[in-house]
């Protein structure tokens, strides 16, 4: 019973997308109308670590959480690349996550996306030219859009996500 | 005639609403995490783009994986298709009755136990297993609960029980129908993979009951099975609500009293659905080994449920 | 109005079962304190049920006393007990819970054929409880006997004895008011006996 | 008619027997032998069906054949007739199987030996219903039994099949034992002819009545497989060339049955309800042992005989109701207890034989039959794998197929009788539902089992790597079970009027039942109506196919099964059958008793190097080791304290005549 009073008190919580335009995203390549329109507000995410430092993971772990709340835009993480549209990657794609980044890829129905998140994934960061990392992510999958910063707030996360999928305005063609 | 046309719209009804349903207790629950959620039409959503997607089929399936969600599908919509939702007086009768919609949905879950199996992966055996386990586990309980139904009612067909219940509601005071109701209740929280039971939001392979059968699913598959598990909560939730709580379904034909049924069917399913957001919320998940400890619970209340009812026949 | 009278009665003698069998299930203790403290609220109000439809007006009292005693001094107490040792789970009881749980029903069921002749005789429209206050009787001797921690064990022992109070009520409604009083009395006594007893119990129980 | 359709199955019996022991050993002897053994059993169901149909029944006495015994009288009635048809309707099957399957016996001694044996178990089995008679019923229930057990026996290469061969010889001869005892103390030194029997047994004391039927039960239920009297079955199916168990749990288990019903309704006077009482507690006990073993059983056709165990329990279950029913003058229920109970008899016949042919396809084309080994077959054995399934549906009891009717029937059955009784039987009945609602579930985690984990998924052994589809032969013999299940299932009342029928003729009437299609039965509030289901499936499962083809704009890709990106994917990272009954291994741990033991193989170098762990997991027979071990321990005793008496001294020996003869004097003088 004290949970439910609380609830009640605490209320909802979840704060709007800051509107100032998203400067960290950058648009590879351009994304067909028709896959952008099918998940226009249902798209299903899988988040690949590709060798991170997990930073961008504590990021992402407040997608789903009251603040951020993602699943008000009709986005939702799952548990399988099968269920996936949309790819999460982070990280520098280290050797031994080369080949399971690649077969998740493979394992994602059409259409789908890819959206690499940090800056170790645009350009190995730190971590570049390290004997244990493979490359940045492109060199394993085609990406369609990069949310740079290390790591990228979640908010910014989420106008990427938003800005691959057309929803809202913004961020660099690359 | 009508009774035919009106058993096709009851079950068409069920069929359109389930998503709704399932999209309704994601929202009352993120509202309840604090957060602004979906709305209740997100999994329509979901739907038609799952549907439109394309498909990945693992090399090492067999036909019995493109069987597979067309058999749940099946299974499901039968099932419904005998369930009452607006009218006492259904055609849905004259197929089957309480055991035989208990044994469609077995054979849902064979299938989807066997599509699980099928292409090989650990997890999927390893959610077909469990699912069959708590299925099995089950059983019994359904069985009893049905049985003092059956004892207070005269007989097994839905119609009927709902029937003798609007006529002589003085049978719904007592013990007998709350504990039957109570352990429909948990047993219904098993068969649909709801919490305590299993967790429908889990990303967590080891902790899975029914995700890990449809691990290997993508496209249409996974939206007819998603659709499915949908349809097989919703047909449930009628279920109690109409078993146990028949009051303001329609007994006439007549278009009034089926408007009246219609609300009352809607307004039943909302305060179950909010009831059991509440419960998500509040309970977490128990441990697999947990499990048949409640099952045992419910159980033991359909028993004390059959013998009460015995005793005040 | 039998009917009605009989069946609300019903309710709340199956409710105070199905709280003894919360015990079963649950492992915390204080779990156990508050099903013992709605326990005794259901025991109060079919005390006033049956004060009322069976004008027995002097029930009134004994269901305010059940309600002060039982529905807050006892519970209180318990849950001290317990404050001293928090945390403490029943977590293997010497049957486990399935076999608890089945086992009370079967008790259940039992109670309900030993107590057939019983409600035959009994013509009081409330027999139709007796069987579950003898199952209730059965169910918490059989706590009392398969849990470990002595808080459970006490718990047990309370609802027993508020199962005799229902047998009670149900079959004669209620005992005379000095039985009552005499009753309650030895329930505080031995329940702040406990209390001053348990800490070294379970010292012994857990050495 | 029916006379020369049962002169034609004996004739054809005796010419397949003799044609495979004269003809030199090929395929010419087999074919003919297992050809007429064919005829036989198109006879037998000929025979069965028409005095069905027409209801009916004759009798045929000759002193001479059997003259010391007695001679031979034979009657044929509905029930006969009923488990006559049933016979000849697995017995079909199975001969055109072995046409296929035994043929690598071609050219030896073993393969005449079979071929004559199976001519003589099935003319055994048909004989058995309707020996009117005690020595035409004791007769044929042993030829039954030795030819079965040389049968059992008669591979050398199936390990454990002496062991087998030894429990079972000896629990049929001591159920053989226990039927001579109940027959003589049923006739009382009467004609031991069964109408004179039947007239007699009024006169029985209880005390009398109560041994009998406590020995019948022994015998029958030893036969039948009912716990704890069951422990031969698991043992000598298996052994058993795969048409000869599937024969033996489809046609032998049920004349057991047979038994039983004829001695407990026909030859006996009606009984105390607490025998209904006892047998119906008796066959839950069974279904639900059957059913837990064959979850968790990894040997293939043992899993099929311990579901044989369950699926006898769950027969029972109709008689014990009977019985109870009509001790408490209910005459209708009493007589829907045994449809039901022949109903179920009836479907299981049809689908366990046809899953005992798939195994032995399946053990045939792997060379393994154990789970653990198999996998995948799905792809190698297309045809099989369809067959294979539709028994495996029937069994656990899901519509539209037919073990599902017989499952909703007995459902039916007692919520009826606690609906119609006493609250004496509050206890038991609801108790009995659940039960079988239990032991229902679990069929279907055994079905799932016993399917996915031999059929799908990828091969986990070279055996099931090269499996090969069954020859075209046994692929056919395959499918007339499979549609006899579909036709069962879909209109039920095609066999349940003419079971009706059957139950009247022993004095229970049950009214007449409609033959629509839907099931209605009397005192049943409920109906089914399995064909509008099936077409309400086909079509729900037709149109979800559409929209999966039509629904997607994106092409489909195969690709690798999803393994969380792991590089490969092997078959040992499959679900084992044995891991997929762990769950129910664990909440039943009071059942099975697991043992686990555990070794770890570390490297010399270090303790932390670990190469390899085995992990040995097996239950504990804890029923044979209670039950039967004594009893072998005391029968030791006994024969070595007998042993004393050979002291080799000719006058105690001839002391030893005048003794016997003068206990039998005294024994006989006190019996009367």
């Amino acid at each position: 019973m004290k949970l439910f009073t609380k609830i009640i008190r605490t209320g909802v919580v979840t704060e709007p997308l800051p509107d100032r335009a998203a400067s960290a995203i950058t648009l590879a390549r351009e994304i067909d109308r028709r896959a952008q329109s099918l998940f226009g507000r249902a798209l299903a995410i899988r988040q690949v670590d590709a060798g991170s430092c997990n930073g961008c993971e504590l990021e992402i772990a407040g997608l789903p959480g009251p603040v951020y709340d993602m699943e008000r835009f009709g986005l939702h993480f799952v548990a399988s690349p099968r269920h996936a549209d949309m790819l999460l990657v982070t990280g520098p794609v280290t050797r031994n996550m080369a080949v399971p980044l690649r077969k998740t890829y493979e394992a994602t129905p059409d259409p789908k996306l890819v959206v690499a998140v940090g800056d170790c994934a645009r350009t190995c960061g730190v971590f570049a030219g390290s004997y244990a990392v493979v490359g940045p992510v492109d060199r394993i999958v085609p990406v369609d859009a990069y949310i740079d910063g290390c790591p990228p707030e979640p908010a910014e996360i989420l106008q990427g996500i938003l800005a691959a999928l057309g929803r809202i305005e913004g961020g660099r063609r690359g | 005639m009508t009774v035919i046309v009106l058993a096709v719209t009851q079950c068409l009804f069920l069929m359109i609403a389930a998503p709704a349903l399932v999209g309704y207790v994601r929202w009352l629950k993120a509202r309840l995490q604090g957060r602004r959620g979906a709305g209740m039409f997100q999994p329509y959503r979901d739907l038609r783009k799952t549907l439109a997607k394309g498909m990945v089929i693992a090399d090492t399936a067999s036909w019995i994986f493109h069987m597979a969600p067309c058999v749940v599908v099946a299974s499901t919509v039968a099932a419904a298709a005998l369930v009452p939702v607006i009218s006492a007086n259904q055609a849905g009768d004259q197929l089957g009755d309480l055991f035989a919609l208990m044994a469609l949905l077995i054979l849902g879950t064979i299938f989807l136990a066997l599509g699980g199996l099928d292409p090989g992966t650990a997890f999927g055996g390893m959610g077909s297993s469990r699912e069959m386990t708590v299925a099995a586990l089950t059983e019994p309980t359904l069985a009893i609960a049905i049985l003092s139904l059956a004892l207070t009612a005269g007989s097994t067909s839905l119609g009927t029980i709902t029937n003798t219940l609007l006529t002589t509601p003085s049978n719904a005071i007592g013990p007998g129908h709350a504990l039957a109701f109570a352990a429909f209740l948990i047993a219904m929280l098993a068969e649909t993979g709801r919490l305590p039971v299993d967790n429908p939001a889990t990303h967590l392979e080891l902790t899975m009951i029914h995700e890990a059968m449809i691990l290997e699913y993508s496209g249409p598959y996974l939206a007819l099975l998603e659709w499915a598990a949908a349809l097989k909560l919703t047909l449930l939730l009628t279920l109690a609500a109409n078993l146990f709580v028949p009051w303001g379904m329609a007994t006439s034909d007549g278009a009034g009293a089926l408007a009246v049924g219609l609300a009352a069917v809607l307004a039943k399913i909302a305060v179950l659905a909010t009831l059991l957001a509440v419960l998500e919320t509040r309970v977490a998940k128990l441990r697999l080994f947990r499990v048949p400890e409640l099952l045992a619970m419910s159980f033991t209340l359909a028993l004390l449920a059959a013998t009460s009812s015995f005793f005040t026949r | 109005m039998d009917a009605t009278f009989s069946r609300l009665t019903m309710t709340g003698a199956s409710a105070m079962l199905l709280l003894a069998l919360v015990v079963m299930w649950r492992h915390h203790v204080p779990a156990y304190v508050t099903a013992f403290r709605m326990q005794s609220v259901a025991l109060a109000f079919v005390g006033a049920v049956v004060a009322w439809l069976g004008d027995v007006p002097e029930l009134f009292l004994v269901a305010a006393l059940i309600l002060g005693l039982k529905g807050w001094i006892v519970p209180r107490i318990l849950a001290g007990m317990e404050a001293r040792r928090p945390g403490e789970r029943e977590l293997h009881p010497l049957v486990n819970t399935e076999m608890s749980l089945l086992i009370s029903g079967g008790l259940a069921v039992a109670a309900y054929e030993i107590s057939r002749p019983l409600a035959a005789v009994v013509s009081l429209p409330t027999r139709g409880g007796l069987p579950i206050a003898l199952a209730l009787i059965l169910v918490s001797l059989f706590i009392v006997v398969s849990r470990r921690r002595v808080i459970a064990q006490i718990v047990g022992f309370l609802m027993l004895e508020n199962g005799i109070a229902l047998l009670a009520l149900l079959g004669a409604y209620g005992v005379p008011l000095v039985v009552e009083l005499g009753v309650f009395l030895d329930v505080l006594l031995g329940v702040l006996v406990m209390q001053a007893l348990v800490p070294g119990i379970e010292e012994i129980s857990a050495g | 008619m029916s006379e020369t359709a049962l002169a034609i199955a004996l004739a054809a019996f005796a010419a397949g027997s003799v044609s495979a022991m004269a003809w030199p050993s090929g395929p010419g002897a087999r074919r003919v032998s297992l050809a007429s053994a064919f005829v036989g059993c198109v006879a037998a169901l000929a025979l069965g069906i028409d005095v069905l149909q027409s209801g009916i029944s004759w009798t045929w006495r000759s002193g001479a054949l059997l003259q010391p015994l007695g001679g031979v009288s034979l009657r044929v009635d509905p029930l006969a007739a009923f488990f006559v048809s049933i016979v000849g309707l697995t017995g079909a099957p199975a001969s055109i199987y072995a046409l296929g399957y035994l043929r690598e016996l071609d050219g030896g001694v073993r393969g005449r030996a079979v071929h004559a044996l199976f001519n003589v178990f099935l003319a055994g089995m048909c004989l058995v219903p309707l020996a009117d008679n005690v020595a035409t019923f004791l007769f044929a229930w042993e030829v039954m039994a030795l030819s079965s057990y040389l049968l059992v026996v008669s591979d050398p290469k199936q390990e454990g099949a002496p062991a087998a061969g030894l429990w079972y010889l000896v629990m049929t001869h001591a159920g053989f034992l226990a039927l001579l005892a109940g027959f003589v103390i049923l006739a009382q030194d009467g004609p031991l002819e069964f109408p004179a029997m039947r007239a007699a047994a009024g006169a029985l004391t209880p005390a009398a009545q109560g041994i009998v039927v406590l020995l019948m039960l022994a015998a029958f239920g030893s036969k039948a497989g009912l716990v704890p009297v069951h422990v031969w079955l698991p043992r000598a199916h298996p052994a058993a060339p795969s048409h000869v168990s599937a024969l033996m749990s489809a046609a032998m288990v049920k004349l057991g049955v047979y038994g039983t019903i004829r001695v407990l309704f026909d030859l006996m006077p009606p009984l105390s309800p607490w025998w209904g009482g006892a047998l119906l507690a008796c066959g839950v006990v069974t279904a639900l042992t059957g059913v837990l073993y064959s979850v968790a059983e990894v040997h293939l056709k043992r899993v099929l005989a311990y579901s044989t165990v369950e699926n006898i329990g769950l027969i029972f279950v109709g008689p014990g109701f009977a019985l109870l029913m009509r001790g408490y003058g209910n005459v209708v229920l009493a007589a829907m207890g045994l449809v039901v109970a022949l109903f179920h008899t009836l479907n299981h016949a049809v689908f366990k034989s046809l899953l005992f042919l798939a195994a032995g396809a399946v053990v045939h084309g792997a060379r393994t039959s154990s789970l653990e080994a198999m996998g995948g077959l799905i792809k190698r054995m297309p045809h099989t794998a369809v067959l294979c399934l539709v028994g495996v549906l029937a069994l656990a009891a899901v519509p539209p197929l037919n073990g599902f009717t017989s499952e909703w029937l007995t459902f039916q059955l007692l919520v009826a009788g606690a609906r119609y009784t006493a609250p004496a039987l509050a206890i038991m009945l609801p108790l009995a539902l659940a039960a079988v609602a239990l032991v229902a579930g679990l069929a279907a985690v055994s079905a799932v089992r016993l399917f996915g984990i031999a059929f799908l998924a990828l091969p986990r052994t070279d055996g099931a790597r090269d499996a090969h589809e069954a020859p075209a032969t046994m692929r056919a013999a395959m499918l007339l079970p499979a549609l006899a299940c579909l036709i069962l299932g879909l209109v039920p009342t095609l066999a349940l009027t003419q079971l009706t029928a059957v139950v009247t003729e022993l004095g229970l009437p049950m009214g007449q039942l409609d033959t629509g299609l839907a099931l209605v039965l009397p005192l049943v509030g409920s109906q089914l109506w399995p064909v509008a289901i099936a077409a309400l499936l086909a079509g729900a499962g037709l149109v979800a196919a559409a929209v999966s083809r039509t629904s997607r704009g994106y092409p489909v890709r195969i690709d690798t099964a999803w393994n969380c990106g792991r590089i490969a994917q092997s078959p040992r990272s499959e679900y084992t059958a044995a891991a997929f009954a762990e769950p129910l291994k664990r909440v039943f741990t009071g059942f099975y008793q697991p043992t686990h033991e555990v070794t770890v193989d570390v490297h010399p170098v270090s303790p932390y190097f670990v190469r390899g762990i085995t992990l040995r997991s097996d239950f504990a027979p804890w029923m044979e080791q209670t039950l039967y071990v004594p009893l072998v321990r005391a029968a030791r005793w006994i024969s070595n304290q007998t042993g004393r008496l050979h002291t080799g001294s000719i006058h105690l020996y001839l002391a030893l005549l005048p003794a016997a003869l003068l206990a039998l004097l005294l024994i006989a003088r006190w019996i009367r």
